[in-house]
């Protein structure tokens, strides 16, 4: 078991014949994704890195039975690439792509409810379940198939921690990296909902940031409705307020969004916070009793 | 990206957003030709891109055109914490009758642009939703309708009861909302707004900020743009690709990965020591990247050792070593640096740097002591 | 029985403090509809016509349990009037308002759709469920129970035939007068399947204009779907092409939408079309084998 | 409300959609200055509004300035379709590899917006429509979310293939959208839309008319109105709250509704007449209305007898009969005038028309054939 994906996945590229979306494609067949089409309108019949490509999503999802879409077009063409996936009947639309204007994010999102569509992303490196589906841009040689989930608003920090717990033996079941977006699809939430109903996963690791509450939220989630261990790590706790610390979504503004509310919320919700990456395995293999 | 409240009233006034009359001034001069000789009460508000700026003294209300010089020369290059003030508003001041608090922001949670109204106009917002969050309503705006009249409507008449009132109001709220995605706004106040005796509503004070990833397709907020050095700075990395924060410490960093970046900002305060700058380089193991971080954060006179810290996945370690070895043998610098590496084949990525003789470490921590201990030397 | 609207409907006037709102407002509540509000923004409170006065269509739902709302605001505004009463979960819209753009209708069609309004109207004289609830500005008169249904495109023209009608002892159901513009809310179609289903109805008259194939619709669905007798009428035979006959949807625009065609469809479908007004009554009875 | 196409070219321009460069022009002497030297093909066109200028002649090809100075004196003055034509529109030909139809129509059965493009263009889409209807592709619009970008490369992958020309042909199609619904149209047409052989789309002939009852907002788009005599009175007319079409025959009929309006038409008609116009007066019986009314139906010096048909309804009447008695008192005039009252106190009314000595009746076919018999006197 896993959460979102897994090997029955089928997978097409919005983008496929530019730069990033060639060379991810690749990359994800390489892992073993059920890479099925690419999208690149008028370039319809052509073959990049042995997929089929599409003009349109919809043509894409009638020749292939698609049912998941990751998205490399620039960000002025993302907010639409989406839309266009959601109204295919896409049911999970993974947005790589960086810099996608807010206003784009609020006006997919009325859409995305309607049509049943999840959302991950934009601006985020995507999803894995170990050893059967790899959508988006995550370095697959450091996971390992195990038993921990991981949800992150980071990309390289993901690495980092999961690096770290492949090399201290804990495997993983599905990571997903939610993106740094103030405005974005799936949430903290939404996917530790996912993690508590999956039997495959025993502990799930969180990577926060500041800007925003959804760390707050998520610990009274976990406080309220969760059984399964979580461990938390908040970035950003020597970050100014007013800046915006790369990622759109992680600025402190007018004093709320701090690290400090955050790890405050986890602690009073019985979630020990790590003081830097290196703890987290231990913390993790301690709720696990290893 | 911030504007001015004298910009934000261009915008208001471009949208029917009625405003007092009042213009901006760069210098006493410009106060002496620009002001009328009869005498009426003026308030002479500095522009300067940060809060508190009425406590600090930077605004003030005169009787008359020689008062008005006065308190311009007053304002006009005075320092507001840290800020120099270079440009004054110039307005009529108005009679209030009441003041109202008119806020649209991005919200995270609902994924909307929602609308905030308070009866508690003229104080900072955030005081008022700590103190007596039930003072705010709050209402998200679905964003295939926008802002319909009779929800805006709805929303002033819990401010004002008078027929025409509401409808001014109501009236005002919409072109505000119809501004604020009109030009990917991330924020519009108007705070106060503000009821006059004889009965009109009117925009006091205006405060907007803007989406930085949809400035691309704003050229006319882009124009408004007006950056202070540290900005400048900040702007062309991005430019470059790179993100890029000022701060106040001594030990400057380059990562790849925003998340990365802050926890070893993190990482560094965690051992005592003090970041000079949040600085992100992206995914790319491109030399010419580096060099143009390692520039910008040399700039920094402040810097007195660097840690890199770099995590290899897609991109792997040995490409970005070579990369790096490059860049660093292009910098000419006498600012000593600790390299870290981890993730694929950082073995070999770490390997390769050895040769060069600069010093390598294996973990984020040990990167963060290596660099605070080189820093005191 | 009847369609749409009975003794029991409980009405709102939306634009009760106008000139037109308070006139017809008191002329309604003569004829014995239960007008149980009045919404005029900002003079919640006041009583017009012994009605009290709403600020909001909101708070008059929730005070009176309204169910129907007929609106007099000006052009301009009479498309956010019919948002306001949808979104307050008003079921039957009656929009008196002539001169309202085709654009404010069209954005008003999904918002309807979803909320499940129906709407009659715009630029129309309203509808009666005779000797029940009168809602618009239909004359009350000259109505009499009996069992005819109408609808009818025109105002003047629908009452010259009432009238009619009701001097020859034919009486009436429900009337329905659905608006001369080219996009409106319940058409033919939809209240024909509304007469077939009332038991009460015997006949239906349809009174139809040039514009648009609304008619060729209503005989096609008449021909597939009714088993009820309608007689029909249509206005502006001698109509020339390009020129909008006073209603916005009465125009004959690159050759179709003619009186020919309609009146063609009918015939195919078996409905009689009165050459005058003064032959419907004639063709009614015969129909019903008076 | 029709505008000319050099006035769409304006539009077309203002929201990005490439058109062939061109100028309109209203005499000889204009088109002598504004052509400039060199060879090269331009085409001349009519503006006038109405459909067929091709096959009467009012559009043609010159190869040099003294050609098209030639080519505009032909067309300047022709009458098209009783038409005379004051100006035309003097633009550079371009070459054609491919020509295509689109269009946006408001639909009263889907109620949106409605796109239609067919890659059988530059010919009469009404006649495509009738001929081979599965060659027009329709798409209605939803309101909520206006004409999405995949949407409009959908379309316009049905009609090109390239990538860059699909990329050019939906960025129109968003455009004239965006256009459409800002501008309350009624119709936009580019017919055609060509593909050159340097592969450039390009809209060579546009036509758009707007929503009457919209235009009290769209103040640019009225400024562009142009009209004849006829629809001078027409506009007059709807000033003072009438709506009036002027017509062929003799019979002036005065109606209160539109629908009864046309009905008055008809029976005329049916009964051997011919009516001079459509004259709906609406629901009040204001005797001012009805000598403006009966001002604007005399002014048309074809008509020989006068048919008034007013149901009374919520107005009644007896009191409708009042104010005709008034107003046709004021009118001096020696045309028959018949008058037929229905409704609501009908006999009352009829009554103290009688008083009066006007002549009467009860039915509208009978006023129809009284007032044909009249006509022939």
């Amino acid at each position: 078991m896993s959460i979102l994906i897994n090997k029955d996945t089928k997978v097409i590229v919005q983008g496929i014949t530019g730069r990033d979306g060639a060379f991810h494609a690749s990359k994800m067949k390489a892992y073993g994704t059920n890479i099925v089409g690419g999208i690149s309108p008028g370039k319809g019949g052509m073959e990049v890195e042995g997929v089929p490509v599409f003009n349109t999503v919809e043509d894409a999802v009638k020749a292939t039975g698609a049912n998941a879409s990751v998205i490399f077009v620039p960000a002025p063409f993302a907010g639409d690439a989406i839309l266009e996936a959601s109204f295919a009947g896409v049911g999970l639309v993974v947005c790589i792509t960086e810099g996608v204007p807010v206003q784009d994010m609020i006006k997919v999102t009325p859409v995305l409810k309607q049509n049943n569509t999840k959302l991950i992303g934009a601006n985020c490196p995507g999803l894995i379940t170990v050893d059967e589906c790899l959508i988006g841009i995550l370095p697959g040689m450091i996971f390992k198939k195990g038993n921990v989930g991981l949800i992150s608003r980071s990309g390289t920090l993901t690495y980092e921690v999961v690096n770290m717990l492949t090399e201290s033996g804990l495997g993983q079941t599905t990571c997903v990296g939610i993106g740094g977006d103030s405005v974005s699809g799936l949430y903290f939430i939404d996917l530790l909902e996912m993690y508590e109903n999956d039997p495959e996963t025993k502990a799930v690791v969180l990577i926060g940031e500041i800007g925003g509450d959804a760390e707050e939220q998520a610990a009274r989630f976990i406080k309220e409705k969760m059984t399964k261990p979580v461990v938390a790590f908040i970035a950003g706790q020597s970050a100014p307020p007013g800046k915006r610390m790369g990622h759109a979504g992680a600025i402190i503004s007018s004093g709320s969004g701090t690290a400090a509310e955050k790890i405050k919320a986890f602690n009073e919700a019985g979630v020990p916070v790590a003081k830097e990456p290196s703890e987290i395995p231990g913390l993790v293999k301690g709720k696990l009793g290893m | 990206m911030k504007i001015h409240e004298y910009q934000a009233r261009i915008l208001f006034k471009k949208y029917g957003i009625p405003v007092p009359e009042g213009f901006v001034c760069h210098s006493v001069d410009e106060v002496k030709q620009k002001v009328s000789d009869d005498d009426k009460l003026r308030v002479i508000k500095a522009q300067v891109h940060v809060g508190g700026r009425g406590k600090a003294g930077g605004v003030k209300l005169a009787n008359t055109k020689a008062e008005t010089i006065e308190k311009a020369e007053q304002i006009l290059g005075m320092d507001i914490k840290g800020l120099t003030v270079d440009k004054i508003l110039v307005a009529d001041a108005v009679d209030i009758e009441k003041e109202f608090y008119v806020g649209l922001i991005n919200d995270r949670n609902s994924k909307s642009v929602t609308l905030m109204v308070s009866a508690e106009g003229g104080v900072e917002i955030e005081e008022v939703a700590k103190v007596s969050p039930e003072k705010i309503i709050k209402m998200p705006i679905d964003p295939t309708m926008g802002l319909m009249d009779w929800q805006a409507r709805k929303i002033a008449l819990k401010l004002f009861s008078d027929p025409k009132e509401v409808r001014q109001a109501a009236a005002i709220l919409v072109k505000l909302y119809q501004l604020y995605v009109d030009t990917d706004a991330s924020l519009a106040e108007i705070n106060p707004l503000v009821l006059t005796p004889d009965k009109r509503v009117l925009a006091i004070d205006g405060k907007m900020n803007f989406d930085d990833n949809a400035l691309y397709r704003q050229p006319e907020i882009l124009a408004m743009r007006e950056v202070s050095d540290d900005e400048k700075k900040e702007i062309e990395a991005n430019a470059k690709g790179l993100s890029y924060i000022k701060l106040d410490g001594n030990i400057g960093c380059m990562v790849n990965g925003a998340g990365l970046a802050m926890a070893t900002m993190d990482m560094i305060k965690l051992y005592g020591g003090e970041p000079a700058n949040f600085l992100d380089i992206g995914g790319s193991s491109n030399p010419e990247k580096v060099v143009e971080a390692m520039n910008i954060l040399l700039s920094d006179k402040n810097v007195e050792a660097v840690m890199i810290n770099i995590f290899g996945g897609i991109t792997r370690c040995d490409d970005v070593a070579r990369g790096l070895v490059v860049a660093l043998d292009k910098i000419k610098t006498d600012i000593p640096i600790v390299i870290r590496l981890s993730g694929t084949n950082a073995k070999e990525g770490l390997e390769i740097i050895r040769e060069t003789g600069l010093p390598t470490v294996e973990t984020m921590s040990e990167a963060a002591k290596t660099a605070i201990e080189l820093s005191k030397k």
